[in-house]
């Protein structure tokens, strides 16, 4: 196919440092890749306009239409029987459509290989910047399901290892505002954390900001962020929306397009998981990386199953 | 006569200021502005489908510039418009999934009058703050405003959740209690002949009710509407209760006609973009309907002319930014600071 | 030698459709008194804005010191020496008396520009060495909005004295004071004079002119009708160039018979809020088909009284209509019980002055039938009961949905009165009913207010004008410092009247 | 645990403070400034590029608070000369200002939303580590940087700059009664412009305290509502100086206690608003005593 592409950015526009710029670079990428016209749409108002969008882009023979913001999953559904040339993808979320791709990810598993390491890291005797307390962080940016979804995973990891871990959580209230990701990030060091999972975009770099400056450790979250403070990054989850996204379009170009498919972006694929930690590997046991190995292969197996907020609600240990 | 040409410069000199710095930029990154422009009016009112998407876009300023306008009119400078709407959306939508589906038609009135209900004791706090205490209704209603998000904010992450969702969602209205669409597949829904409605009963009201007069001499002369035995007090809350009523029926509108839902970012700041419509209109009502249809139609087409052009969406804040900047050039009537003993 | 300290020629200024000077040429010499007198709306106040730079002729020319000026604003009528004391307060009412006092050219203790230090102890000695030489004392710490108005108006005065002013406007200086705060005004303004300070002296009074003066003009209708020295005029002849002609205005006298009480107010007190005066147990009636006159200084507590009966003000006391107690009745219900208020500030207070005509005519009828149900307000209907008013006292107007701003003085203020003595009320409290008033505009209101008293109506009328209130009024109340200080015929002897009104007040 | 809520609350402080004090100076003078927000976004972006292309925080700063200054005069010329209205302009101004940031941010620099250069001169720290051990404020001190100074010394100079100064003076007189201004020869109308450059320029500062006090990248998000928060503070501190900071000063604490208060159950969005309402709070019940006086 050849006609060209649209991606409709999600709430919060791009900038945001997590997702939507996360997608975009490989929507980019895939048009780059493949020559095809592909535009980014921002809209002071995504929620509400999201439908007179996508119609106008299809309306418009736009030949793909990816919508980032969780909101369009249900009008994308009811609009793509119209429009049955054009290709469409959402994401986070299952809808029904053979024009359509739902794609999903598994933050909440690579979320769980996170909690699983640092419950390992946070009581290892001779670590600069570890203390012996069993207490980690996470700093998600607001509160909602499909942020909830990595800090629940990410506990119930921790808690796999040490179930009398203590995982404080801080919303910062904001994807960007980095001053008070540093400050909130310094009072869960205060606390007795001592390795902090971020999930909040701009703010976020505050908080790595923060592990640097006392010498503790953040875990990055979307891309690979290892290298924003080489040493202080214990690792990142890295969650291949770019990838998604890339290959979407690519698929698209040859017109392999997967429609009315679900694809899976969760461990087994790949499409999650954990960095290969280039600045931290000589202080980690290699033990570790085991548990961490045996987790992921007992969450491929099926035998340990993590809880996914977005799409069973909230647990009981999380309300 | 003169008159008409006033209200004419007063809509006109703002956009200028505005088309003219916009094309400045343009021209700054290489874009041709006429190209940009005539782009815009295309995708504004080219065809019937994009005049819907910009009425679509319209409903909810309507509404609030019409609220806006009720409580300017008797000089009460209300900028809490925006949380009336976010409030009332809100109250709203859970009547409209929470209540018994079997209600059937009469689900969609009981859900906008809750909505008006709660938009109309939101506002009147402040209306009452300020009739009895004489406390600013500028900065009431603003503190209201950053209250309204937080409430509403913890409400559709906690109690109102919706369970199936990924995102900070109220499960749907029940489809009885959804605003039908005028002109399917276009998201235009009867929301937009409610706000017409609420613009024609405006207008009515100004002119044609003892209150409306009434709103219209307060605003004018406090002094002078005490002597001709005018309760000022009252006025004062009427007009902010009247407000709040037409915000939670924005609100509704908009939860039960576009969304069908409550979600996190329900209000793109269309009080204060509603604001800047009633101030450019001078509060009257065919100038509303213009402004509102204008700001509709530089949303709509704002995004979509991204898919034709290389124009960020900046571009469409930088002209409503210097619209804003300009609305009022000349309307000192109403100033904040006067404070005629009550 | 300075022949003119402050000259004006030929001075013309309109406001759209109103001549407020028409061609005024007067002129004021080092050490001279000027006083400049007139009715309200004569064009005063307007001339004074000339001189000091508010305002722009339309053409003329201002002279200072022999010297032909333009003035782009009023600081540049402040360097030339020219230093106005306003009919309204100019002082900053949250800043302290010394604050005031040293605003705008302040001494400095280091620095120079916007960020120097101002030096307070020497502003403070500064102040207290004029206040002394005046010979009154300041507080100058204290709050200027909270200051007694007398003392407001000295620090004004001093405020321009400080400043070097050697020409002085004072616009109505008097109105606000006691006569005892009065003769320490004139004292102090003659102490000026000698220091060879030109001063022109606004005023309403012929007797303050007479003891002040040198020299006299009288302005009617925005030009000069008279000047002269004082010494070779007398108040007769200067009164009589204010009204025009020999007579004082309008028509025969004629008294009304009156009937049973309508207005019954015993023991009302109000106490000062802000710039108002304290009401001190007052109590009068007023009979259906006569008309009450009260005279006094202005702010002596008539414009309180007024607004107490009407349910403006908040009030103690009891206060009767017809028999009817109106105690605690807001102005609204008092209005339905049957009174009607003509304003003393029509542009302010009487009118919406943007509002259409229409709507003016109508206000306050405009829930009742025939106009509303209620709910709706029937247009037609509006439309009929305001021509039906506006026709029945003649008012002169272009269309129903013109802004009332655009009616000449006199026509807006018989609108106000078609609309306050529509309902046939019980009573009407008048204030200043022929302020900035034509004199026909004069004629015709006052036959109104006869009409409405011989129609069986009451009438309570305040005027600063001693004539309109001999004439029109069947007795005459003084009040002085809040007070009723007595009660007289109204062809009493006016020397009677004045002497009340300057009464000291009774007690504490 | 009160140590660091105090650090880091002072951290917190600052930004509202500095743009809490030109905005009281500012509505001393009449205007109600609503585009703090806007200006303090703009310091901030211009802190960030003039520290990454000089490797100066000094003049870094100064170029920020400077490009705000001039911002804030040009914004008080539509009120005082055009007859803007205040409200609505204000907001139209940060409209503008995060539009034209992320026009620049796109055009200029290629990146949205986050701009991230190197070579980022950051606010040096005043004291030495080692202040550290002092007891209780010792955190503090290690983290206090020279902007946070500059809003404690200028709180501290304000009410002498109010009271004592011609332009004090002056200011205060144009908001009391700006026609008193003309007839004593002043021009308010230009110190209403001066006061909001004041304004304007101390925005500028906040702005580039958020950009540079520690992490020093721009982010479009940098500014969080501070500039509401900050208005809020001048309001509850009703324009005086001491009683502004104080404001500011609780409302950093309260953020920062907050952040350690999460896991106590409250929910945090809930708690994020309590600033505006108890500036509702403040405002009603001074009204209340100011009118039963009046009674
Ligand atoms: N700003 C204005 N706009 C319109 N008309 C005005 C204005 N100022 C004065 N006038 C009119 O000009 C005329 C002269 O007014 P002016 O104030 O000079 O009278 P005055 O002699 O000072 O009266 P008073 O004794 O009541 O102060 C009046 O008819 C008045 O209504
Ligand atoms: N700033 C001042 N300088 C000099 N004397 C003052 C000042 N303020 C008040 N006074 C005098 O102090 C006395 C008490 O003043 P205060 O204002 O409290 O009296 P008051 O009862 O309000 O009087 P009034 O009703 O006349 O204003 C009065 O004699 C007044 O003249
Ligand atoms: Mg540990
Ligand atoms: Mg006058």
């Amino acid at each position: 196919a050849d006609a060209p592409v649209a991606m409709i950015v999600a709430q919060g526009g791009l900038g945001d440092g997590s997702w939507n710029d996360t997608a975009n670079a490989g929507f980019e990428a895939g048009i780059a890749e493949t020559g095809l016209e592909g535009r980014a749409i921002e809209s002071n108002d995504v929620v509400a306009q999201g439908e007179e969008i996508m119609r106008r882009a299809a309306d418009s023979n736009f030949g793909l239409v990816l919508s980032l913001e969780y909101a369009h999953g249900e009008p994308m559904e009811g609009l793509a029987p119209d429009y049955p040339d054009t290709s469409w993808a959402i994401f986070n979320q299952v809808r029904a459509g053979d024009n359509i791709a739902s794609v999903l990810f598994g933050e909440h598993q690579g979320s769980y290989l996170a909690g699983v390491l640092a419950a390992k890291m946070t009581t290892t005797e001779g670590v600069e910047g570890i203390n012996p307390e069993p207490i980690l962080g996470v700093i998600p940016a607001v509160k909602s399901p499909g942020i909830d979804k990595f800090v629940v995973g990410f506990i119930q990891g921790a808690k796999s290892v040490n179930p009398d871990i203590e995982v404080k959580v801080g919303y910062a209230e904001s994807f960007g505002d980095p001053t008070k990701g540093e400050q909130m990030a310094n009072a869960m060091f205060e606390g007795g954390a001592d390795i902090v999972y971020h999930v909040a975009g701009g703010t976020g770099l505050g908080v790595i900001a923060a592990a640097e400056a006392s010498g503790h450790y953040a875990i990055g979250v979307d891309t690979n962020q290892d290298g924003l403070a080489p040493g202080h990054v214990l690792t990142s989850m890295v969650k291949r929306v770019d990838v998604a996204t890339e290959e979407l379009i690519k698929a698209y170009a040859a017109d392999k397009f997967p429609g009315g498919e679900t694809l899976k972006f969760g461990l087994p694929e790949n499409g999650v998981g954990l960095t290969e930690m280039e600045f931290t590997k000589d202080i980690i046991p290699a033990e570790y990386l085991e548990a961490v190995e045996a987790a992921k292969a007992g969450i491929i197996a099926g035998d340990i199953e993590v809880w996914d907020v977005s799409s069973q609600g909230y647990p009981d240990f999380y309300n | 006569m003169s008159n008409w040409l006033d209200r004419g410069l007063g809509f006109a000199v703002p956009l200028l200021i505005a088309l003219l710095v916009s094309a400045l930029v343009l021209l700054a990154i290489g874009e041709n502005p006429l190209d940009t422009f005539s782009l815009m009016l295309t995708e504004g009112f080219g065809s019937p489908r994009r005049l819907a998407s910009t009425l679509s876009a319209a409903t909810p300023l309507l509404f609030t510039a019409v609220g806006t306008a009720i409580c300017f009119r008797a000089g009460v400078f209300n900028v809490g418009v925006d949380g009336a709407f976010l409030i009332g959306g809100l109250a709203a939508v859970v009547a409209g999934f929470s209540l018994p589906a079997e209600l059937g038609w009469s689900l969609v009135p009981i859900c906008l009058a809750v909505g008006a209900l709660f938009g109309a004791a939101w506002l009147f706090i402040p209306g009452w703050l300020l009739a009895r205490l004489e406390v600013d209704e500028v900065v009431s209603t603003l503190m209201l405003n950053f209250i309204a998000v937080a409430i509403t904010g913890y409400l559709v992450n906690g109690p109102f959740l919706s369970r199936q969702s990924g995102n900070n969602v109220t499960p749907p209205v029940h489809e009885a209690a959804e605003l039908s669409r005028l002109m399917p597949p276009g998201t235009l829904h009867s929301g937009f002949l409610l706000a017409l409605a609420v613009l024609v009963a405006y207008a009515f009201w100004t002119r044609r009710t003892p209150a409306g007069l009434e709103g219209a001499w307060v605003g004018l002369n406090r002094r002078f509407s005490r002597v001709v035995g005018v309760s000022v007090q009252r006025t004062i809350i009427l007009a902010m209760v009247l407000s709040g009523i037409v915000g939670g029926l924005g609100g509704a509108a908009h939860g039960l006609g576009q969304l069908h839902r409550f979600t996190d970012g329900f209000s793109a700041g269309y009080g204060f973009t509603g604001m800047a419509v009633a101030l450019l209109a001078h509060n009257s009502p065919l100038g509303m309907l213009i402004g509102a249809i204008l700001f509709g139609a530089l949303a709509s087409a704002g995004t979509t002319i991204q898919l034709f052009s290389d124009i960020p969406l900046d571009l469409v804040n930088i002209i409503q930014g210097i619209v804003m900047i300009f609305a009022v050039i000349e309307l000192g009537r109403i100033g904040i600071r006067r404070r005629v003993k009550a | 030698m300075t022949r003119i300290a402050l000259g004006a020629t030929e001075i013309r200024k309109s406001y759209g459709s109103v001549l407020a000077n028409q061609g005024i040429s007067l002129s004021v010499g080092p050490g001279e008194i000027h006083a400049v007198v007139g009715e309200n709306g004569a064009g005063k106040s307007t001339l004074m804005r000339v001189l000091q730079g508010i305002e722009r002729p339309d053409s003329g020319h201002v002279t200072v010191m022999d010297r032909d000026v333009s003035f782009a604003g009023p600081a540049d009528a402040l360097a030339e020496g020219i230093g106005m004391v306003h009919q309204e307060f100019m002082l900053a009412p949250d800043l302290s008396l010394l604050e005031n006092l040293v605003l705008g050219d302040e001494p400095l203790r280091w620095g120079r520009g916007a960020f120097a230090l101002i030096d307070w102890q020497s502003a403070e000695a500064q102040g207290r060495g004029l206040a002394e030489r005046i010979g009154i004392e300041v507080d100058w710490h204290r709050r200027a909005g909270a200051a007694p108005v007398h003392i407001q108006q000295f620090v004004e005065i001093i405020r321009l004295l400080r400043r070097g002013s050697r020409i002085l406007i004072l616009d109505e200086p008097t109105a606000v004071l006691a006569p005892q705060q009065v003769n320490e005004l004139f004292d102090l303004v003659r102490r000026i004079r000698e220091d060879g300070t030109a001063i022109l002296f606004i005023s309403h009074k012929i007797g303050e002119v007479m003891a002040l003066a040198d020299r006299v003009t009288v302005i009617r209708q925005g030009k000069i009708a008279f000047s002269a020295a004082v010494a070779e005029t007398s108040g007769e002849e200067i009164a009589s160039h204010i009204v025009d002609g020999s007579n004082p205005v309008g028509g025969e006298i004629r008294r009304g018979t009156p009937g049973p009480v309508v207005l019954d107010v015993a023991g009302l007190s109000a106490e000062a809020v802000e710039k108002s005066h304290p009401l001190h147990d007052i109590s009068f009636a007023v009979h259906s088909g006569e008309i009450v006159g009260l005279a006094g200084v202005a702010g002596n507590g008539q414009v309180e009284l007024m607004e107490a009966l009407s349910g403006l003000r908040q009030a103690k006391g009891r206060v009767e209509l017809a028999g009817i107690d109106l105690g605690g009745l807001d102005a609204e219900r008092r209005r339905a019980a049957g009174m009607g208020y003509i304003s003393p500030d029509r542009r302010h207070e009487g009118l919406a002055i943007d509002a259409s005509i229409e709507e003016n005519a109508i206000a306050g009828s405009h829930r009742a039938s025939p106009i509303s149900n209620g709910l709706w307000v029937d247009r037609g209907a509006m439309k009929r009961v305001a021509l039906e008013r506006l026709n029945r006292l003649s008012v002169k107007y272009g269309a129903l949905r013109d802004p009332v701003a655009s009616l000449s003085g006199g026509n807006q203020q018989r609108v106000v009165f078609a609309r306050e003595t529509a309902g046939s009320p019980q009573l009407l409290l008048v204030s200043q009913p022929t302020r900035g008033v034509d004199l026909n505009g004069i004629a015709a209101i006052h036959s109104i207010l006869r009409d409405f008293r011989d129609a069986d109506g009451a009438v309570l009328l305040v005027s600063e004008e001693l004539d309109e209130l001999q004439m029109l009024s069947d007795r005459i109340m003084v009040m002085a410092q809040g007070r009723i200080v007595g009660a007289l015929d109204a062809d009493a002897d006016r020397r009677e009247i004045g002497r009340l009104m300057v009464m000291e007040g009774v007690g504490a | 645990m009160i140590e660091q809520i105090l650090a880091s609350g002072v951290v917190l402080t600052t930004p509202i403070l500095l743009a809490a004090i030109g905005g009281l100076v500012n509505r001393q003078a009449g205007i109600v400034n609503i585009a703090l927000e806007g200006k303090m976004l703009v310091g901030a972006f211009v802190a960030i590029v003039i520290s990454a292309a000089t490797g100066s925080w000094l003049v870094a700063t100064l170029a920020a608070a400077l490009v705000s200054m001039v911002i804030g005069y040009g914004f008080s010329l539509t009120i005082t000369r055009l007859g803007a209205n205040m409200i609505t302009a204000g907001l139209g101004l940060n409209v503008l200002a995060a539009g034209a940031i992320g026009f620049l941010m796109s055009y200029a620099y290629g990146s949205s939303g986050t701009l991230r250069l190197p070579d980022v001169a950051l606010l040096p720290h005043v004291f030495p580590q080692s202040v550290e051990s002092v007891p209780v404020v010792g955190q503090l001190l290690a983290h206090l940087d020279p902007l946070t100074i500059l809003a404690v010394l200028a709180i501290a100079v304000l009410p002498f700059l109010l009271g004592a100064t011609r332009f004090g003076l002056w200011i205060r007189a144009t908001g009391n009664a700006a026609p008193v201004m003309l007839a004593v020869g002043l021009k308010p109308k230009l110190l209403q412009e001066a006061s909001t450059a004041f304004a304007g320029f101390f925005a500028g500062l906040a702005g580039a305290q958020l950009a540079l006090a520690s992490i020093g990248i721009f982010n479009e998000g940098l500014t969080a509502g501070r500039g509401f928060i900050a208005l809020a503070a001048f309001y509850f501190g009703r324009d005086r100086p001491w009683q502004t900071a104080a404001a500011c000063l609780l409302f950093g604490l309260l953020d920062a206690a907050q952040i350690r208060m999460q896991t106590v159950g409250l929910p945090p969005r809930l708690i994020g608003a309590l600033p505006y309402l108890m500036v509702l709070v403040a405002l009603v019940v001074s009204q209340m005593r100011s009118l039963r006086r009046t009674q």
